[in-house]
């Protein structure tokens, strides 16, 4: 339908290599002159140096701080009700746009919206239908097909886990979306769901990924955020000592995990570019393009989803090959992944 | 009305006082060796307050949840029992109130109240199943109430995304119109501050827990057996059936605070990853304020100020906003150590003292 | 289940428990003396806190292994600074034990909260520690069945609780400093009499939970986690709470407690792995652990008794 | 040399509390080998000196010397040091230890490098103590499971592991039975006689004509005579201590019996191990007459009071009360029907010590008119109800809003016996109703207990003293294991029958029926 459409304009739509770094993809650059802006996001109880989400996020406003010299802040929430006085804070402070990062706000963005409409509000994750919010949406299905394909590809086992945070919408489609991937390219490989019941608790990622890796998976992609880090550190563990055939394996989400965990342990990460799309939208709003009402779902094709070019050191060409083939399956629509059961 | 004035005027109300001043002092001092402007950031935490009719009107929706499960703790704590689980208890109040309001469609007059009566029940019965496991096999209920939190946690979580999901969303659908209690000209007086009922309720929550307690025959069984369940039970009040009934109301009271949650600020309920904390803020509030329905209501306002405030604090003065739990800490701290403040008034007086023979 | 899936979940609730035995001993010493200690949260958070900065920065420093261990004296010392608060505000000032534990956990989790953002440009959590502890095996005793892989290939820490317990069970019920703390805590004014100094004595307990609890905070940041944020220690203090109420303020029971809890949230994951669990709402799996201990307690027979005195401040001049 | 004797002196000892002057500058001499009462109301100031002497209070002003020293007792420590050991009122001793334990509690026999404590040498120096001067306890025994009167010997040797010469009981009989009195009195003078000195904190004073070489009274925190008990008499003693003339005897006339009111027959009750606590208790109480309970401690009293109250359930047996069937109900019923009870334990059963006198004043009658009206109370009834009953009943106390707990033990008992016999109830059951109370505080209670009587009530009398049963009771029951199995009449019997009935009934079978008073 409409809504899930990025028509308005193709402003939001990125146009770069999956790779790019948003310096590169600036393409005014310095050029535009943004001091007179100021930008802001509220985060949900994370804050912002969580290592995936909401600090993508926030790099993505401090590259438009360096680029135009705008005025950018930041505010986190410490419980549900404070999203919506944080987000009016700015709104009534006369910031040009305030983002909203996280599903979890969606509601507040859209009261405040409904309520301040002279305001300039976008979400990241969401879907606001109010004619002065912009929605970022990701296609994370897509994204999660194409590490699935490298999961499927490259397991030994056969056995593959998957550790989501909390069974909640955005979590299926990554699940749906991996699982059709490794289907895609080993059918007779079983995957392992396991469902931690939160995004914050290493403890519990590392125990579910400890009895993943003893139930014989030699993969396990997460999406459970710091929960993860868990998996993470129970697969660094267990390569401490293993011989090489025993050595385990994690595909990171959201940033590019191998720089944060190490290459010895990250197999690859499902990107999802936060960033770039708070670097987009917040500049379309300098230049005058703000994509008022409209929700854009990025996806492949935007390069909204994708792989890091540092998957090259553990995943070898042919199978980067294969990834890049689905990928354009899906862009030219023929194949498509499922989102929802 | 004589003790009124007795109060404010004996040590009891300067122990407070001093007590919030020291607090106030302590985190000053923490700021500035962290590199901080105090002034600003408490001139910005006034301000956020203080300084606005939307922020006013915010500051009493923070207030109202805490207030709620303060009451909770504090009359637990009258009852002899302590109840760590408010927390839980205002999940259950939530989920009661969000299933009313989502699947149940009635006219604003009943709808709203049914909503309110199921929610605050779901709270009652999650706290009468702790009172019910110590009075029926003694199981003390600091270990029960830490568990049905968690239970309760992962139990709305269920109920929410089995039930009442809005498909595509991690939420339940929105209540409906008719069983919000926001008020809706306040708020547009307010400048569009969530302005609801709970806050109303809750105030008629301090005026029910002192007549309760004190003024009705079945409160003073309950604080007997708080105080001594062994005259209690000689005396012929049922202790087991009191212990029942005393978690059903701290539960309810609990539960209240997730039901206003709902209907007034949220109008729907995630599926939660953690606790959000009120409940344990409860606690904190209770002590504050002496496990007395007024002092809980202080209290409350206080920790409802303090915490709102840090946020503009972090906005206005850059500080971080946990600076203002050292200082809800320390004023607790200082109100529970009464002997530390005299310690600190007798050694000024002994130093002026000296100053002088010099 | 076969008996390399029940030695992988024993392995795993060790995991789980080591931070919570510790800490629940450090219960057990605070309370036996009368000291009632729901600051076990803050204490912890208190040592994950100092062990995730100072393994961080020895790391830095380029001392290696020895960063994590760094990390737990670092743990200790800060429990330890937590603990002096409540001692200094329960012992002397006969301030409320419970109020003042409250106050523990919460200026722990502003405290720390506050000095990670000063420490680490604003951040809500420290960066990641790489040097952590490892698992180490056993030579010989990790080849025994189930409990070889469950037992005899644990962290470091895991050995330092379980040898804790036994020496705190030792002291507590053999030597005479133990009997004295028991006797502190189940009636001072007894204790007062014969000359043992009460005071003293709960100092000595209440910052030795400190010790205890700390290391337990610190275990979680060394072995979980490798770093420190808002959620690192969340609800573990009370478990590790619930654990000495429930192991009836006993080493042995507690570690029989925290076992339990250790054993009942592996058995979360291990339930995942079978079929039948795609129809059970995942819910459910989360609750069991909660649900299972209130069953137990449930079924347990006989009511704890908590030492006498615990609760109550002592003043030589009252009745 | 008179100074040679004298092994404490204590000069002009003051010691304020906040509101009282608990010691008014006292002068207090104990000499060596003496066994020295001292005596005075409640609340007089008696405990409060040797708390100053024991060095748990430091006194405002006034010197200590030990053995002609002047000494500075600014502890327990420093008193233990000086040879001095106390008996406290309230034992301190740790309930879940063991006896041998609580004896070594801080003097310690170690062993393994100071490392362990050595349990078995502990063991055996606490018995070889204890056969030296024949108090015979159970080292192992864990305090929990040995009777009042062995937990005292504890205390005892404890004062004495630590070399203790000068011993300080403090009310050391208030607790015991006539039997373990008896046997106290023995270990007393077994110890004087090893060269110890004592001081006795007592109320009792036919414990002091008996036993006691000298005595000291105070009243209101002075001290008003210090004599030799040789050559004075238990009236001249009561009158000092009062400051007003006190009968210790009781005028009572004769019972004018009625109906029966409370009738028990075959009653069992299960004990703690699942033993019969209650073995087929029989007795009947009429209308007029105080029957007393006779016994020794732990044969059932505990569980008649209540089982006859409803707090314990029966397991056979009736309780009929003006002929209506009370065994298995509620506590309220039963007391609805015409029960109350004076419990044994005023401060753990009788009062809630954190509330005010106003409200423990209608602990039991709260919800009845006039005071509870449609849910509420109405607190200007209670107070006026309470106003009352402090008045006739000459409860001391400040104001009725004074927390309960800051009543001396004597005014909380008169409180309590306010609120009882206020209930106007059909069967009062007085379980030690003066326990640990003063000479003028027992007349007071007495004189109420017989007025019910008089009034055509019925009073159950339950206590361990035999000089309270024999003066107070009509009739007088002996339970034995669990069964009434003797009933006599006060002018019939003395305490040598008593007291034998109550250990052995054996020797005098044929007792029960054939006795029946009429
Ligand atoms: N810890 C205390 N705090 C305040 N006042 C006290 C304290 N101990 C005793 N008093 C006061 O000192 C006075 C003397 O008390 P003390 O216990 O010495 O009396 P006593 O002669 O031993 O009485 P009894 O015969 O009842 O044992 C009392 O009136 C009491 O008010
Ligand atoms: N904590 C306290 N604060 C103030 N006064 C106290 C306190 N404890 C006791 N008292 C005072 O001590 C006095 C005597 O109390 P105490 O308990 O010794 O009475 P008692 O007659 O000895 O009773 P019992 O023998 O049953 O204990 C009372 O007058 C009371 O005011
Ligand atoms: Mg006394
Ligand atoms: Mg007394």
């Amino acid at each position: 339908g409409a809504k899930n459409n990025n028509d308005g304009g193709g402003a939001a739509s990125p146009s770069q290599s999956p790779s790019a770094s948003p310096s590169e993809s600036a393409a005014p650059g310095q050029t535009v002159d943004g001091k007179d802006f100021k930008f802001a996001m509220v985060t949900d109880v994370g804050g912002i140096n969580d290592k995936s989400f909401n600090q993508s996020a926030w790099e993505g406003l401090n590259k438009l701080k360096a680029d135009t010299g705008a005025e950018v802040k930041n505010l986190e929430s410490k419980e549900a009700s404070n999203y919506l006085t944080n987000l009016n804070k700015f709104v009534r402070d006369g910031y040009n746009l305030t983002w909203g990062i996280g599903f979890l706000l969606e509601d507040a963005v859209k009261e405040s919206a409904d309520k301040n409409p002279d305001a300039r509000l976008a979400i990241i994750d969401g879907e606001v239908q109010a004619p002065n919010v912009a929605s970022i949406k990701f296609a994370e299905n897509e994204g999660a097909f194409l590490v699935g394909v490298v999961a499927g590809s490259m397991t030994k086992s056969n056995k593959i886990g998957f550790v989501g945070g909390i069974d909640i919408p955005v979590i299926k489609r990554f699940e749906l979306g991996f699982l059709a991937g490794v289907a895609a390219v080993n059918p007779d490989a079983k995957v392992e769901i396991n469902y931690t019941g939160a995004f914050d608790k290493a403890d519990l990622g590392k125990a579910a990924a400890a009895s993943l890796y003893n139930a014989g998976a030699d993969i396990v992609f997460h999406a459970a955020g710091a929960t993860g880090n868990g998996v993470f550190n129970e697969a660094k563990e267990r390569n401490k000592n293993a011989s090489a055939d025993k050595k385990v394996w994690v595909i990171g989400v959201d940033k590019d995990q191998s720089l944060e965990f190490g290459d010895d342990v990250t197999l690859t990460s499902m990107l999802k570019r936060v960033d770039e799309a708070v670097y987009r939208v917040s500049m379309e709003m300098i230049e005058g393009k703000f994509p008022a009402g409209q929700v854009t779902t990025l996806g492949l094709k935007d390069d909204g989803v994708g792989l890091p070019d540092t998957s090259k050191a553990n995943v070898p060409q042919d199978i980067l090959d294969k990834v890049e083939e689905y990928k354009q399956k899906i862009i030219s629509g023929e194949i498509t992944v499922p989102t929802a059961e | 009305m004589n003790k009124l004035i007795k109060a404010f005027t004996k040590e009891s109300a300067l122990v407070p006082l001093i007590a919030i001043l020291l607090g106030l002092i302590v985190g000053a001092v923490i700021m500035l060796l962290g590199g901080y402007d105090p002034i600003l950031a408490y001139r910005s935490l006034l301000g956020a307050v203080f300084g606005h009719r939307y922020d006013f009107g915010e500051t009493l929706t923070a207030i109202t949840p805490i207030l709620f499960t303060g009451l909770a703790v504090a009359f637990a704590f009258r009852t002899g029992l302590f109840n760590i689980g408010a927390e839980g208890q205002y999940i259950m109040g939530m989920t009661g109130a969000t299933v009313i309001g989502v699947t149940v469609h009635l006219p604003w007059y009943l709808h709203a109240p049914l909503a309110i009566i199921v929610g605050a029940l779901a709270g009652g019965v999650w706290g009468m199943i702790a009172g019910y496991l110590k009075a029926a096999r003694g199981v003390n209920e600091v270990i029960t109430t830490i568990m049905l939190n968690w239970i309760a946690l992962h139990l709305a979580n269920y109920i929410v995304r089995q039930f009442l999901l809005e498909p595509g969303k991690g939420r339940s659908y929105r209540v409906d119109d008719s069983a919000s209690v926001t008020i809706g000209w306040l708020s547009r007086f307010m400048d569009d501050a969530r302005m609801h009922w709970g806050m109303v309720a809750a105030l008629l929550g301090v005026i029910f827990f002192y007549y309760f307690l004190w003024r009705t025959k079945q409160g003073f069984e309950l604080r007997v057996v708080g105080a001594n369940p062994d005259a209690a039970s000689y005396a012929g009040i049922s202790v087991s059936k009191s212990v029942v009934k005393a978690m059903f109301i701290s539960g309810a009271l609990a539960g209240l605070a997730g039901v206003f949650q709902v209907l007034g600020v949220f109008h729907n309920q995630v599926i939660s990853a953690g606790h959000t904390g009120h409940g344990f803020d409860g606690i904190a509030v209770a002590l504050l304020g002496g496990n007395n329905p007024l002092g809980v209501l202080f209290g409350a306002i206080l920790f409802g100020v303090l915490s709102h405030g840090a946020a503009e604090m972090s906005f206005g003065a850059n500080v971080p906003p946990e600076i203002i739990r050292i200082v809800i800490g320390s004023v607790i701290f200082f109100v529970a150590a009464p002997g530390i403040i005299r310690w600190l008034l007798k050694r000024a007086a002994w130093k002026k003292r000296k100053e002088e023979a010099i | 289940m076969d008996a390399a899936t029940i030695g992988h979940m024993l392995n795993t609730a060790f995991v789980f428990s080591t931070a919570l035995i510790l800490a629940a001993l450090g219960g057990i010493l605070s309370e036996r003396s009368g000291v009632v200690n729901i600051g076990l949260e803050g204490l912890m958070t208190a040592g994950a806190f100092a062990a995730a900065v100072a393994a961080y920065k020895a790391q830095e420093a380029g001392l290696g292994a020895a960063s994590p261990w760094i990390g737990v004296l670092a743990g200790a010392i800060f429990g330890v600074l937590f603990a002096l608060i409540h001692a200094v505000a329960t012992v002397t000032f006969r301030a409320d034990q419970v109020v003042s534990g409250i106050v523990i956990n919460f200026i722990a989790g502003g405290s720390t909260l506050y000095l990670v953002k000063l420490l680490f440009d604003g951040a809500g959590d420290t960066a990641l520690v790489n040097e952590v502890f490892h698992k180490i095996k056993i030579p010989l005793l990790s080849d025994i069945p189930i409990l070889g892989e469950g037992l005899f290939n644990a962290y470091p820490t895991t050995y330092l609780a379980l040898i804790l317990v036994g020496a705190i069970y030792y002291m507590l019920y053999k030597t005479a400093f133990g009997l004295r703390l028991r006797s502190v805590g189940e009636h001072p004014g007894a204790a007062d009499t014969v000359g043992i100094k009460v005071l003293r004595m709960r100092y000595a307990a209440v910052l030795m939970s400190g010790v205890l609890a700390g290391i337990g905070g610190a275990t979680i940041a060394m072995t979980t986690t490798g770093s420190f944020s808002h959620n690192t220690i969340s609800g573990q203090g009370f478990i590790a709470l619930a654990a000495v109420i429930f192991g009836k303020w006993n080493p042995l029971g507690a570690l029989g407690a925290a076992l339990f809890f250790g054993f009942a949230q592996s058995i979360n994951n291990v339930l995942q792995l079978f079929d039948f669990s795609s129809h059970v709402p995942p819910e459910f799996i989360y609750m069991l652990p909660y649900v299972l201990t209130i069953l137990v307690l449930v079924g347990a027979v006989g009511r704890s008794r908590a030492p006498g005195a615990l609760g109550e401040p002592y003043s030589p001049g009252k009745r | 040399m008179e100074q040679a004797k004298t092994v404490v002196e204590m000069r002009g000892i003051t010691k304020r509390f906040p509101g009282i002057v608990a010691n008014d500058s006292v002068d207090f001499k104990l000499r060596k080998g003496e066994i020295h009462a001292l005596l005075g109301e409640n609340g007089a100031g008696k405990s409060t000196l040797m708390n100053v002497l024991f060095g748990l209070y430091q006194p405002e002003e006034g010197e200590i010397f030990v053995n002609g020293q002047q000494v500075v007792i600014d502890g327990p420590n420093k008193a233990i040091k000086l040879g001095i050991g106390m008996v406290h009122q309230h034992f301190k001793l740790v309930h879940p230890f063991t006896v041998a334990e609580n004896i070594i509690l801080g003097s310690e026999p170690r062993k393994w490098m100071g490392l362990a404590v050595d349990k078995k040498r502990a063991g055996e120096q606490v018995d070889r103590l204890s056969k030296q001067y024949g108090l015979n306890v159970d080292p192992y025994a864990k305090i929990d499971e040995i009777s009042v009167g062995m937990q005292q010997r504890v205390e005892i040797l404890k004062t004495l592991y630590r070399g203790a010469d000068i011993l300080i009981f403090d009310e050391p009989t208030a607790v015991l039975t006539p039997q373990e009195i008896g046997e106290l009195l023995v270990i007393m003078r077994n110890l004087v006689a090893q060269g110890k000195s004592i001081v006795l904190i007592t109320h009792k004073l036919k414990e002091i004509m008996t036993i006691a070489d000298s005595v000291t009274i105070v009243r209101r925190g002075k001290v008003i005579d210090s004599l030799p008990v040789a050559g004075t008499n238990p009236n001249q003693l009561a009158e000092k201590m009062v400051g007003r003339e006190v009968s210790l005897k009781l005028d009572k006339k004769d019972a004018a019996l009625g109906e029966p009111i409370l009738e028990v027959d075959g009653l069992v009750v299960k004990g703690r191990q699942g033993l019969n606590a209650l073995n087929g208790t029989s007795f009947v109480l009429k209308r007029g007459e105080i029957l007393g309970i006779a016994g020794v401690e732990g044969n059932g009293q505990s569980e008649l009071i209540e089982a006859l109250t409803g707090l314990r359930s029966v397991a056979g047996g009736s309780i009929k009360i003006a002929g209506a069937e009370m065994a298995g109900e509620k506590p309220r019923t039963i007391s609805e029907a015409g029960l109350s009870l004076i419990p044994e334990d005023r401060h753990k059963h009788g009062l809630v010590l954190d509330f005010p006198v106003r409200d423990n004043m209608v602990l039991e009658t709260y919800y009845q008119p006039p005071f509870n009206k449609r849910g509420f109370l109405d607190y200007k009834a209670i107070g006026k109800h309470a106003e009352k009953l402090v008045k006739d009943f000459d409860v001391r106390t400040p104001s009725i809003m004074t927390d309960a707990r800051a009543l001396s033990g004597g005014n909380q008992q008169k409180a309590i016996i306010a609120r009882e016999v206020d209930k106007n109830p059909e069967v009062l059951i007085a379980a030690q109703p003066t326990r640990g109370l003063d000479v003028g505080a027992i007349e007071f209670i007495h004189k109420r207990l017989v007025e019910q009587r008089n009034m055509g009530k019925a009073v159950l009398l339950v206590s361990y003293e035999l000089d309270e049963i024999m003066q107070l009771s009509d009739r007088i029951a002996v339970i034995y294991e669990g069964r009434i199995v003797g009933e006599v009449k006060p002018s019939e019997t003395n305490d040598r029958e008593l007291g034998l009935m109550m250990t052995d009934y054996k020797q005098k079978q044929g007792g029960p029926d054939s006795e029946q008073a009429d």
